[in-house]
């Protein structure tokens, strides 16, 4: 709620009660010098899985996917018969994502993806969430009012459409198929791999030349 | 559990704000925890459903102010805390340690770790290669069952008692997180995709044509007989 | 609208503590936000439902934190400050002035006061004296409706779509909140003590041999057809 | 949550964020002075209310009530009828309650009332609501576990007692009717009025001779 006046410090990233650092970095240093020290962790490991995160993996593996299926319809049919297995015909895949359905939008029924209960994601193939598919407005209100939503978000939809909201709840993951926009017919894999974004994939946008 | 964390439908969060160009972790401690959370998955500790539950026994106003990464942080320590590991009182000694510049060794008594090989948990494994007989097919009308338990839960308050179709069987042997969660067993069962209509959901306050499709252990299914 | 106000029914609020010997009022200032919002109930500002429903407005974690008093405090503030008799500038400037020792008059420029006695708001009043004729009576089974508005209502969400039987028939003519809330007229209709089984409530997680009864508009409720 | 631990001050109270006197202390004050330098309320008609809440009304009445009914089976008969008018004839009542239920406890049914929305209570019969009554605790659990919630009370009942809660989230008021507890028989209407809580009058007690 904006106008509220009081400095609870309600946002959804760190916040500071008046420590030079945040708290919960001060909390996470000494916690993690101490499983260090015990041998539970390696400090060079997690550094390690950090850049993972930041530097290799990303939307532009999802990205990958989406252009392939776009130009091969044999690999389009393996995609939505099996996520994962066609995902790993691109290198793509690993431990954190245990099954993958790819959901195809079309012109009468769009897919949306949502975890109300705790922000499921498939990160090995779009890198991890960002901020707002992780806020309590998006997790509270994407089943509730989709369509007001994603109108918000730019995505107006007309009301003839069927919007299909995946609530991702258990360890199955979501990874939306945009429709190829118009304008793109002679564009190539990479070409159009360029132009398919993260929010696309989560279902928040349509992809645009 | 009922708890906040069980948002969908919720009023009162307002818009959502888009942050453009976003880091993927918006500073260093979010990182930290995020990877040492990863780390931790395989040192026989605690199984994924534990740490989810663990973040559901915040206090509901934590929940909402500490963020995403500030609830992985509260569940690390609570969980290390209390199967004996690492101690919050040792926390908050190396804390006064690190502010005061002294360097202490840690001590090496009445620890819980390592961890015995007969007692190690499995952090993921969410199917099994067992065969399992599915009770319901595409197009069988399900009643999602009013199951409240104290403890976790991965059914979604708003479609309980609801009447929806399944669209999807996931026919394999997956993990049951309501047990899995409190290690009392892995109760593998099928999931299902079922779809259930707004109007069904939300009443009259549901969008036109929309559809919430959800995926549900089978335990939380009852066939509908009615009309 | 969805709400954390909306509580009953969620787990993770801990034991309920008793305070022995308990005063009235905690601090100074409870007493006095309880008695100027007492005060104000003839002012012709607002009505009851109105304050309801600011406080249910107000950010979740706040709700939680700020107490009952505060959560008074905080929608008497924001209905002040929306209506333009007392805006949020001129408490922050009042504030300011009380910590600088200074003495400053309010400006009377610019403010929605003395409120006009066409435009006046009546606090209370919660039934009126005219006819209404009942459409359930003692012992019809009811079905609550799926009602989820944006806005305030007195339907606790965990009877919606739920089962019960009318127990008690409050035949006069009482204000229907959902639409004084938000001055859009008293839709005077009766209200219905309605009993609902636990089981039929809460499921697998009733206790033996529990009802609750929940007093609804009639508004709320239809008629169950069903078996 | 105990063991939660930093300091946003999650308590059912005031809370104060560093400064000497707690913020909406500072905030009421000044709310006040502005509202009387403008007329709307006077400071002397707010001493008032206070003090009546303060000092005036309380569990008494209610005792009063309930130790009429006891002793008077004609005064309890119009009491379940019509509470309100009932109490009336003890000189009690006022404008904050417009409708007062009665309702009896008995050896196979037991009463207990709640406000899950927002605290409702009978205020000119019962007193201002104690803290737990109003607390997230109370609230969220008294409808979904009463059993459970009246014993960590002290109040154990039997399985085969049916317990009633009664939710008064309309603007109908409840009063609980307590049981005259055995060992009172030969107590005049005082005696019994002294020995009657405000937390049997809730249903979340017996009444003890």
């Amino acid at each position: 709620m904006s106008g509220h006046h009081h400095d609870h410090g309600h946002d959804d990233h760190d916040h500071d009660h008046g420590a030079e650092k945040p708290w919960q970095a001060v909390r996470t240093e000494a916690l993690e010098s101490l499983l260090n020290d015990l041998g539970i962790i390696s400090s060079a490991r997690i550094d390690e899985i950090v850049s993972h995160y930041e530097d290799k993996i990303g939307p532009k593996s999802g990205a990958r996917v989406v252009a392939r299926a776009w130009t091969d319809p044999a690999f389009k049919a393996r995609l939505l018969a099996d996520g994962l297995a066609a995902c790993a015909e691109l290198g793509l895949g690993g431990p954190e994502t245990e099954y993958l359905h790819v959901v195809e939008n079309t012109a009468t029924v769009h897919n949306v993806v949502v975890c109300t209960l705790c922000s499921c994601y498939p990160w090995t193939i779009l890198g991890l969430p960002p901020a707002w598919y992780k806020s309590s407005a998006y997790r509270s209100r994407a089943v509730r009012e989709p369509r007001r939503v994603l109108a918000e978000m730019g995505l107006t939809l007309a009301d003839d459409v069927t919007i299909q909201v995946w609530d991702s709840v258990s360890e199955i993951r979501y990874l939306v198929l945009p429709e190829r926009p118009p304008g793109a017919e002679g564009m190539t894999e990479d070409e159009l791999a360029d132009i398919v974004t993260r929010d696309a994939m989560i279902g928040v946008a349509r992809v645009q030349v | 559990m009922n708890g906040i964390h069980d948002m969908g439908g919720l009023h009162g969060f307002g818009p959502v704000t888009v942050e453009p160009n976003e880091p993927v972790f918006h500073a260093r401690w979010e990182g930290r925890v995020y990877a040492i959370t990863q780390a931790m998955d395989t040192t026989g500790l605690y199984n994924l459903d534990e740490h989810r539950h663990e973040i559901e026994l915040m206090d509901a106003a934590s929940y909402l102010t500490d963020g995403y990464y500030g609830r992985w942080l509260f569940a690390m320590e609570r969980i290390l805390d209390r199967k004996g590991v690492v101690r919050r009182a040792e926390v908050d000694r190396r804390i006064a340690q690190d502010v005061a510049g002294e360097v202490a060794p840690v001590e090496h008594a009445d620890r819980a770790w390592p961890v015995p090989s007969e007692t190690r948990i499995r952090w993921g494994a969410w199917r099994k290669d067992v065969a399992v007989a599915p009770k319901f097919a595409v197009g069988d009308r399900v009643r999602v069952r009013n199951h409240q338990p104290a403890g976790h839960t991965r059914l979604t308050h708003y479609v309980r008692d609801k009447v929806g179709t399944v669209t999807v069987v996931n026919a394999q042997a997956w993990v049951y997180p309501d047990t899995r969660a409190h290690n009392t067993g892995e109760n593998l069962q099928p999931v299902y995709n079922v779809s259930f209509s707004g109007e069904e959901v939300w009443g009259d306050a549901a969008e036109p044509n929309t559809i919430v499709r959800v995926d549900l252990s089978e335990d939380y299914l009852d066939r509908e007989t009615g009309a």
